[in-house]
């Protein structure tokens, strides 16, 4: 077995795309349901937005890339206050079965055969972010810590622009939860009537966490896209929206840094389960099992992974045990 | 556009076996063949190159000598008297014919005497519309009936447990491929395999909340990490079918591809019209034992609040393990009943997992009558939307109402506002 | 393919990316290593085990026959997911990362798209044996992407003359929702229309829909006299629906294509399915290769797809001898050499000792001729057509070997 | 409240000696709900058979603490308690209730979307024959439950809520009843009942422990009262005792009701 | 207690309902409620039927009457917690029906729960700071720059701690709101209301649960709101306390207002002690009085049990 290439796929994971994508959207969450008890199933559908608003923008319409930039930023916003008016009225558990359906209904519209020739139906769209990498300023060539992390010069630049996001985005919450305005919205959390009763706009603030949290998923639908090149409409199925829940949680609901590390750490744990295990079967290490059931059984480990966390450590990494047993059924 | 020539491979006897180029066809009415009739056909550049006359056994075919574009015209005079082109304006039609290659040509005829649109129906014809909708309304029932039985169980763990239980899906699929081992494995009778299935289901729910979900709720796990761990369960459970079964499509030894039987503008498959008896009986009879025994009762107080409930002498975590057990097990028979109808297969639960929810939701979480209800709802829209918009995107439909009525009723259709202050 | 999808005017996503790594692709480091991203998991799982043993059964010839360049060709199996996860990617980090030269796969054409550029830009060729979407043609792959997989072209044309020929007059196509359904689906109408015929109805399905019944109903109102069935898996829900709307093979005539065209006398009743016809592309895959794979893995049911993995596999293996190179760049460039244009061998060892002794090959495989057009794709194909009888089983009824001119 | 004077709490032995084998009785009970933080830092508490016993203390002394860990609804951490002998610690409340003992919580006491008479019908859920009889019995008390027997409970006012409460513990005719600020949110009228009813519930035999934060009524009534203060027994004595102890009366009594 | 010992509010209010008559719905000098024919139905129970009642500026006003009364009921339309099915009413000479709650609150009329609603997962300041209106930091964009609002949160934290040591909660200052007792809680929840300086104080049950000396101390502060100019509506069970503080009554049953009046004569009104005093109803009580009262309705209840 390859013990420095496991260690290596599992490092390089854990600060790729991948946990940059699931760190943005799981940061999205974190303001709309880790501080305001929104819970929101359709982060997917915002990634989404992202993703296709300048695959669209460029790919469809041949129109400039931060063109396209903008207007997922706007779609974004746009999406969350239709999702909003309807939604906000409702009691927690709705919410989320609407914003599951939201999601799927936007999944479900441009992968349409009739839209095709927009969207792209299945296939979605390619070849749209060759203004992106054009502003690239790492030269070819292999960069990172030999032998354990090498990207690409592309890798590198999608990392570069994905982290600073993701900096940004963490920066800007840590300074507005610890606002009033992150009071209202933690208020808000444990009881929108009494937090009425005082005088706040409950659905205001609601809604401004939705449109936040909602811009900061689509940034991770630009991070998805672009790392790609492709969009493709079953990536952002509700099965995405788990997995941002699943970091999210795994980090801290709540704790500015809980999506950033719990990202890592998910997709860390995951490349090292899925990769050792393909390694060990690859390489005839395990001889019990064939390949056609590497993939199930690395989908159960993760599972498994998955419900251990949460049972040994349901606060996540960072969470408050505290917090969590004032709730406790 | 590339050419495309055909090459005839050795051992191929039939009439693909071409030559040469050709355009070609055989001249039917409702299956019989027309004789007679003469065929022409010309270059693009409309430069003749040949015409046949249709033979006793209809068919005809005219020799061409390359690859190219050709117009090929039926001489409508010669046509039989009391037969037609069914569309006068093809009477010419071009066709590309490819290297080496023999294009079938083909012109479709109607008696003239027939009411116009008589046997195709294709323009719309009333009838068979009406036919449609009666059977789409048939079918919305079917799906609401399943998706019903599947959320009630769903709705009953959410309301005793406040679980959003995301790995319910995977229950249905369990019980299914429980009764699939014993029928196609082990080679038992469906109607006794079935019935050893949801025993075992049932014992498997009981077992979860024994082994699993009460350890959690022992711990004062948070229902929000519970629901994560249901997703991760349902990860686990997913990939563990695949791994066992396989990821191709399953069915039962009985009761496959039944023909369907007509029952006025409805047609139904007889298992079908039995799989829908019995979930009717199973759902009202969880409704009215939810309302009228004293267990059902008991559930929905556990719901409401256990420490009290324990507080008035009920053995909480004994109802949660029951309501674990029979959820199991209901959603198990609608998998199995899922199996009959249409397959097995190891994302046959994941695949209704959003509209359980969607019905559970629409009637108002945690009433299991409500769950009933939404979910008819759900399956109704689900096939009836397929009138006005594409099938591939009939989930919209039912989503879309589900959030028109969320924003009519936030409580849902049965759900009941709670009080302030 | 053909030029009927021009390519989009900004077409190269990655214009300015280095060309392929240089210091990685320059000489290849002296072993072939084939990656696989297969499903094992999702939508196609029941596609993986077929596809992953005809790659493995060529990579046993191969080097039974000695290897590529004297040594043992290393093959790495990876997990392509469905297109809801983004499993793809994962793999094929994994397999960049163990220096794979060539890539088998995705099955599905989504998933080959959210992968095509990673792959491409690291100089390693990608190489599907299913992705049947015309994109790729156009796509600008930078010469590194091949296929073997049939194309919608070919078999759509051969089904809908097909469909005429037997005299269907209104025709229906049912499909699957995505790029395989909605392709193939196109190319039918477009055949069947050409030949005089009408397109009665046309459903295109959620392959993920918990019943198709609503879909059937679209289908029955139109009335036709031939469905075109263009699905995988959810054939086995498909027929029975069918025929409980009445519409079963019985009184209408229903055609299978290649996804879908497998062995059903384990699923349907006898003589459910009789007279139903069906398209495969691809020469026999009966006969010795099919017992070969059943050695490989004697679980296999199906064997979609099998022959062209395994070409595939051949195909990479001969073009790396061929150019003395097994790097991916040294692969590209002998790939379509290979396949056309010499003496005509059709298993490894023989062309190896062709290659061995400087003739130029032309490799025809299981799965065909394997003629690659300059976009990659290819030239030629067999498309096979096939009948069921009472048992549920298809047995072949002709074969047509069929050219696309680049 | 200002932590009671440590001297005034009551000489731990001669408590013990008095407890004797009382019906039931808890022993320096440690209990709490976060880890590492104690909230009952070992009361003591002993009741004979037919007792009405009154605690009073003030908001946060863990009164209510002290009857959910009687009640095996808090975890209890050290300390011990019996019933008629029984070691019940750790016991859940449902197997309590089978030996007989009923409990009144102060919040969340009734089921929302239970009706009322449904949410009686809880009450009576290990002796559902009994149904019928406690249930004419429980409305004579409190006739406004009868006019609302099919009421969901979740959308009574709060009197009506606190009525149902009472009536669902009497429902099992417990043999030791606990009661959780029982008068809170009543009319004075109604309190006048709920503490008539006590009384005369004592008097039928049932043993009575009560939670009060109408003190004064409470001390009135009861054998004996407890003060709780910071989790501990602050004083003990009767109640008449304690009701005129000037000490009790500036820190838990106030003299409010006396102008 | 003589006239000239009375604290400015106190006397003013007296004042002001000198000689008015004791019955429902007589006008105020100055009201700062006025409401109309309000009446709300829950299906066939007309849980509010008020035809017309005033709140007097500068006063603490109670309002009794028996369980389900729809006193809570009238709180949630006045303050917009519920929609009421008719009626009118205004705050301020401000029309306020179908204004939705946090506008009602911010026009100063702020209101607590029977069934308290703290804030679990804030801190005890938490949640007292949030009380405070109009700040500045609660604007997104202003919150991102400490420097706009670190000063006025100062301020506020200064009042709050204030309030909480007034209110005995100082020692949990920095704990979980979820883990208050049920009369911290209440406490809790009113200090949080004074917090952003409401005109008018509407009071469910602020006293039920909380501890008599405690209450004692608290009924100094009610007071002390009506000195600094607020007006208070309260519900309340406990009759010494409604004695104690209240300037007027108004008593409510069925929905409807049945009487008001200063508290002594409400309190001797027959229909008023019979629907919901009963037995307990002179004050105040000497120990041995209160006694005596109690074996008189046993023995009442005795004997009807007998009968
Ligand atoms: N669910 C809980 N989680 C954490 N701490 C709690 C919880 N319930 C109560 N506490 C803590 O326990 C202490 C005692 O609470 P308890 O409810 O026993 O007081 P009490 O004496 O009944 O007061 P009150 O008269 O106000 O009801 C409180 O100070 C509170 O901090
Ligand atoms: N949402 C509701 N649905 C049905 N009935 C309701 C609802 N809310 C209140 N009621 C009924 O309206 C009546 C008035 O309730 P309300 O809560 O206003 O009484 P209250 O005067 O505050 O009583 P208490 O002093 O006991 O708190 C009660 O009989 C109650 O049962
Ligand atoms: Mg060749
Ligand atoms: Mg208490």
């Amino acid at each position: 077995m390859d013990w420095t290439l496991i260690f290596s796929r599992a490092v390089e994971a854990g600060i790729g795309s991948e946990a940059i994508i699931y760190a943005l959207a799981a940061i999205g969450l974190n303001v709309q349901f880790g501080y305001t008890g929104l819970l929101n199933f359709g982060q997917a559908g915002f990634l989404a937005i992202g993703a296709y608003a300048i695959a669209v923008t460029v790919a469809t319409f041949g129109l400039p890339f931060f063109l396209g930039v903008g207007i997922g930023l706007l779609l974004a916003a746009v999406m969350a206050l239709l999702l909003g008016i309807p939604t906000l009225r409702l009691r927690a558990d709705y919410l989320a079965i609407v914003t599951i359906a939201a999601a799927e209904i936007v999944r479900l519209v441009v992968r349409s055969v009739a839209l095709s020739d927009t969207f792209g139906g299945t296939d979605g769209l390619q070849a749209f972010s060759g203004s992106f990498y054009d502003m690239n300023p790492y030269p070819p060539g292999e960069y990172g810590i030999p032998p354990i992390i090498g990207f690409d010069n592309r890798s590198m630049w999608v990392l570069t622009v994905g982290w600073v996001l993701v900096a940004i985005a963490s920066f800007i919450l840590f300074m507005a939860m610890k606002s009033p305005w992150g009071r209202v919205l933690k208020a808000i959390r444990e009881d929108e009537d009494a937090v009425r009763s005082l005088g706040k706009n409950v659905f205001s603030y609601k809604m401004q966490a939705l449109v936040i949290g909602g811009v900061i998923g689509s940034l991770g639908g630009f991070i998805f896209a672009l790392s790609r090149s492709a969009v493709q409409p079953d990536l952002y199925s509700t099965d995405l929206t788990f997995y941002a829940y699943t970091v999210l949680i795994l980090g801290g609901a709540a704790r500015i840094l809980g999506p950033i590390v719990g990202s890592m750490v998910f997709w860390l744990l995951l490349i090292f389960i899925g990769t050792g295990l393909e390694n060990a079967v690859n390489s005839g290490a395990i001889t019990f099992i064939t390949v056609n059931q590497v993939g199930a059984i690395r989908l159960m480990l993760v599972g498994l992974g998955l419900m251990l966390l949460l049972i040994y450590r349901p606060q996540g990494i960072f969470g408050d045990k505290r917090e969590i047993s004032i709730d406790a059924r | 556009m590339g050419g495309l020539i055909f090459v005839f491979l050795a051992g191929a006897s039939t009439a693909w076996a071409a030559e040469g180029e050709e355009v070609r066809g055989t001249l039917r009415i409702q299956g019989q063949p027309v004789a007679g009739v003469k065929i022409t056909v010309a270059t693009d550049a409309d430069a003749p190159v040949g015409e046949a006359t249709t033979g006793a056994d209809g068919t005809w075919k005219v020799a061409v000598d390359k690859a190219g574009s050709y117009k090929v015209t039926l001489d409508q005079a010669t046509l039989p008297a009391g037969k037609a082109l069914r569309d006068p304006n093809r009477g010419t039609l071009t066709v590309q014919v490819f290297e080496g290659n023999a294009r079938n040509v083909l012109f479709g005829l109607v008696d003239a005497n027939a009411p116009p649109q008589g046997q195709q129906g294709d323009g719309g014809g009333g009838s068979s519309y009406w036919t449609r909708v009666a059977q789409l309304v048939f079918e919305g029932l079917n799906l609401g009936l399943i998706i019903a039985l599947g959320a009630v169980g769903l709705s009953l763990i959410f309301g005793t447990t406040g679980l959003t239980n995301f790995a319910h899906g995977e229950l249905l699929t369990i019980g299914a491929f429980l009764a699939f081992f014993f029928n196609t494995v082990l080679g038992l009778h469906l109607l006794i395999a079935a019935p050893i299935a949801l025993v075992i289901a049932a014992g498997f729910g009981w077992g979860q909340d024994r082994f699993f979900w009460g350890q959690l709720r022992r711990r004062k796990t948070g229902l929000i990490s519970m629901m994560i761990i249901s997703i991760g369960l349902a990860l686990f459970l997913r990939a563990l079918l695949l791994f066992l079964f396989g990821g191709g499509g399953e069915s039962y030894d009985q009761y496959v591809a039944q023909a369907g039987i007509q029952i006025g503008p409805i047609s139904a498959t007889p298992k079908s019209l039995v799989a829908m008896g019995i979930e009717i009986v199973v759902l009202i009879a969880v409704g009215l034992a939810l309302t009228y025994t004293r267990l059902g009762k008991a559930t929905r107080a556990v719901a409401d609040n256990p420490a009290l409930a324990s507080s008035s002498g009920i053995n909480v975590d004994r109802v949660i393990r029951l309501v674990w057990a029979s959820g199991t097990c209901i959603a198990a028979l609608a998998g199995i009943l899922l199996g009959t109808t249409q397959n097995l297969n190891f994302q046959m639960g994941q695949q209704i997992l959003l509209l359980m929810f969607a019905g559970v939701t629409l009637g108002g979480l945690g009433t299991a009558f409500g769950a009933l209800v939404g979910s008819l709802v759900v399956g109704m829209f689900v096939q009836v939307s397929t009138l006005w918009i594409p099938p591939e995107m009939k989930t919209i439909g039912a989503l879309v109402v589900l959030i028109i009525v969320l924003m009519v009723r936030p409580q849902g259709i049965l759900g009941r506002r709670e009080r302030i202050g | 393919g053909g030029e009927e999808t021009a390519a989009p005017a900004t077409s190269a996503p990655a214009t300015t990316a280095a060309a392929p790594a240089t210091s990685a692709a320059a000489a290849g480091d002296g072993t072939l290593t084939i990656g696989s991203i297969l499903p094992q998991t999702g939508d196609l799982a029941f596609l993986g085990p077929p596809e992953f043993a005809g790659v493995d059964l060529a990579v046993e010839e191969i080097n039974a026959a000695g290897g590529v360049l004297g040594k043992p060709v290393t093959k790495i199996h990876a997990d392509s997911g469905d297109a809801k996860t983004d499993i793809a990617s994962q793999s094929v980090d994994n397999l960049l990362q163990q220096k794979a030269d060539a890539i088998i796969g995705a099955a599905s054409s989504g998933v080959s798209l959210t992968v095509i550029d990673k792959i491409v830009n690291a100089g390693v060729v990608q190489f599907s044996p299913a992705n049947t979407s015309p994109e790729f043609t156009s796509y600008n792959d930078k010469g590194f992407y091949f296929r073997t997989a049939p194309s919608d072209v070919l078999q759509g044309r051969v089904l809908g003359d097909l469909m005429i020929q037997d005299g269907g007059e209104n025709i229906a196509i049912m499909n699957r929702q995505d790029s395989y359904g909605t392709g193939l689906a196109a190319e039918v109408k477009k055949s069947v229309e050409g030949g005089g015929g009408t397109i009665a109805g046309e459903v295109a399905y959620d392959p993920a829909a918990p019943d198709f019944s609503a879909d059937v109903a679209k289908i029955k109102e139109a009335n036709p006299d031939a469905i075109a069935l263009i699905s995988f898996d959810e054939t086995k829900k498909l027929i029975p629906e069918l025929e409980k709307q009445g519409l079963g093979p019985d009184k209408v005539k229903i055609y299978f294509v290649d996804g879908n065209l497998a062995d059903y006398s384990a699923d349907f009743p006898e003589g459910l399915l009789e007279g139903v016809k069906g398209t495969l592309p691809g020469a026999a895959s009966e006969g010795k290769f099919k017992e070969n794979l059943l050695k490989t893995n004697p679980d296999l049911k199906d064997f979609s797809y099998a022959p062209e993995s395994y070409d595939a596999t051949v195909l990479i293996a001969l073009a790396a001898e061929a150019g003395k190179d097994d790097s991916g760049t040294g692969i590209s460039k002998n790939l379509v050499a290979v396949s056309k244009g010499g003496t005509k061998c059709t298993d490894y060892k023989a062309c190896l000792d062709l290659l061995k002794a400087g003739t130029d090959i032309d490799y025809d495989g299981v799965s065909g001729p394997v003629e690659f057009s300059d976009a990659g794709d290819p030239s030629e194909a067999t498309i096979g057509i096939y009948k069921y009888g009472k048992d549920n089983k298809y047995t072949n009824e002709t074969y047509l070997a069929g050219k696309v001119d680049g | 409240m200002s932590a009671a004077d440590p001297n005034a709490i009551v000489d731990r032995s001669a408590h013990v000696a008095a407890a004797g084998n009382a019906l039931l009785r808890c022993d320096e009970l440690f209990a709490g709900y976060l880890p590492g933080v104690n909230i009952l830092n070992g009361a003591d508490l002993y009741v004979n058979e037919g007792e009405l016993i009154g605690i009073i203390g003030p908001n946060g002394a863990g009164k209510s603490t002290l009857l959910k860990s009687l009640f095996g609804l808090v975890e209890v951490r050290t300390g011990s308690i019996t019933l008629k002998g029984e070691n019940i610690t750790g016991l859940k409340a449902h197997a309590l209730v089978e030996r007989g003992v009923g409990f009144v919580p102060q919040t969340n006491n009734v089921f929302p979307s239970l009706s009322v008479e449904e949410n009686l019908e809880m009450g009576a859920f290990q002796a559902p024959k009994k149904f019928k009889e406690r249930f004419e019995f429980v409305c004579e008390i409190f006739p406004a439950l009868k006019d609302r027997r099919k009421q969901r409970a979740g959308s009574l006012s709060g009197g009506e809520r606190q009525m149902v409460a009472m009536g669902r513990a009497l429902m099992t005719e417990p043999s030791v009843l606990l009661l959780d600020e029982p008068s809170a949110g009543l009319s004075p009228k109604l309190q006048d009942l709920v503490f008539i009813q006590a009384q005369q519930i004592n008097r039928a035999g049932v043993t009575v422990i009560m939670v009060e934060q109408n003190a004064r009524r409470c001390l009135q009534i009861c054998d004996r009262g407890y003060v709780l203060d910071q989790g501990r027994n602050a004083y003990t004595a009767s109640g008449k005792d304690l009701i005129k102890d000037p000490k009790v009366i500036e820190l838990y009594l106030g003299t409010l009701a006396r102008a | 207690m003589h006239a000239e010992s009375l604290p400015a509010g106190k006397a003013a209010a007296l004042k002001a309902f000198e000689g008015m008559a004791a019955e429902p719905g007589v006008p105020k000098p100055d009201p700062i409620l006025v409401v109309d024919n309000v009446v709300r139905r829950f299906g066939g129970l007309t849980a509010v039927n008020v035809k017309h009642v005033e709140i007097q500026r500068g006063s603490i006003t109670a309002l009794i009457g028996p369980n389900g009364a729809g006193k809570t009921t009238f709180f949630n339309q006045l303050t917009g917690f519920d929609t009421a099915d008719e009626g009118q009413w205004t705050f301020n000479g401000q029309a306020m029906n179908g204004v939705s709650a946090y506008k009602v609150a911010r026009q100063g009329m702020v209101r607590t729960f029977q069934l308290t609603k703290a804030l679990s997962k804030l801190t005890v300041i938490e949640n007292m700071r949030l009380g405070a209106q109009s700040q500045k930091g609660e604007n997104f964009f202003r919150g991102l720059i400490p420097g706009l609002w670190r000063g006025q949160e100062d301020e506020i934290t200064a009042k709050a701690e204030d309030l909480l040591q007034r209110f005995k909660l100082d020692a949990k200052r920095d704990d979980f709101a979820g883990s208050l007792s049920g009369g911290q809680r209440k406490l809790l929840e009113m200090a949080r209301a004074l917090m952003g300086d409401p005109q008018l104080v509407m009071l469910d049950e602020p006293m039920a649960g909380v501890n008599p000396a405690l209450t004692q101390s608290l009924l100094g502060h009610v007071k002390n709101l009506r000195e600094l100019g607020m007006s208070v509506l309260f519900v309340e069970h406990d009759m010494d306390m409604v004695r104690d503080i209240s300037d007027w009554v108004i008593v409510m049953a069925q929905g409807e207002v049945i009487a008001e009046g200063p508290p002594d004569s409400v309190m001797s009104d027959e229909r008023v002690v019979d629907a919901y005093l009963g037995a307990h109803h002179d004050a105040p009580l000497s120990a041995e009085e209160e006694e005596r009262q109690l074996h008189e309705a046993e023995a009442e209840l005795d004997k009807e049990s007998t009968e």
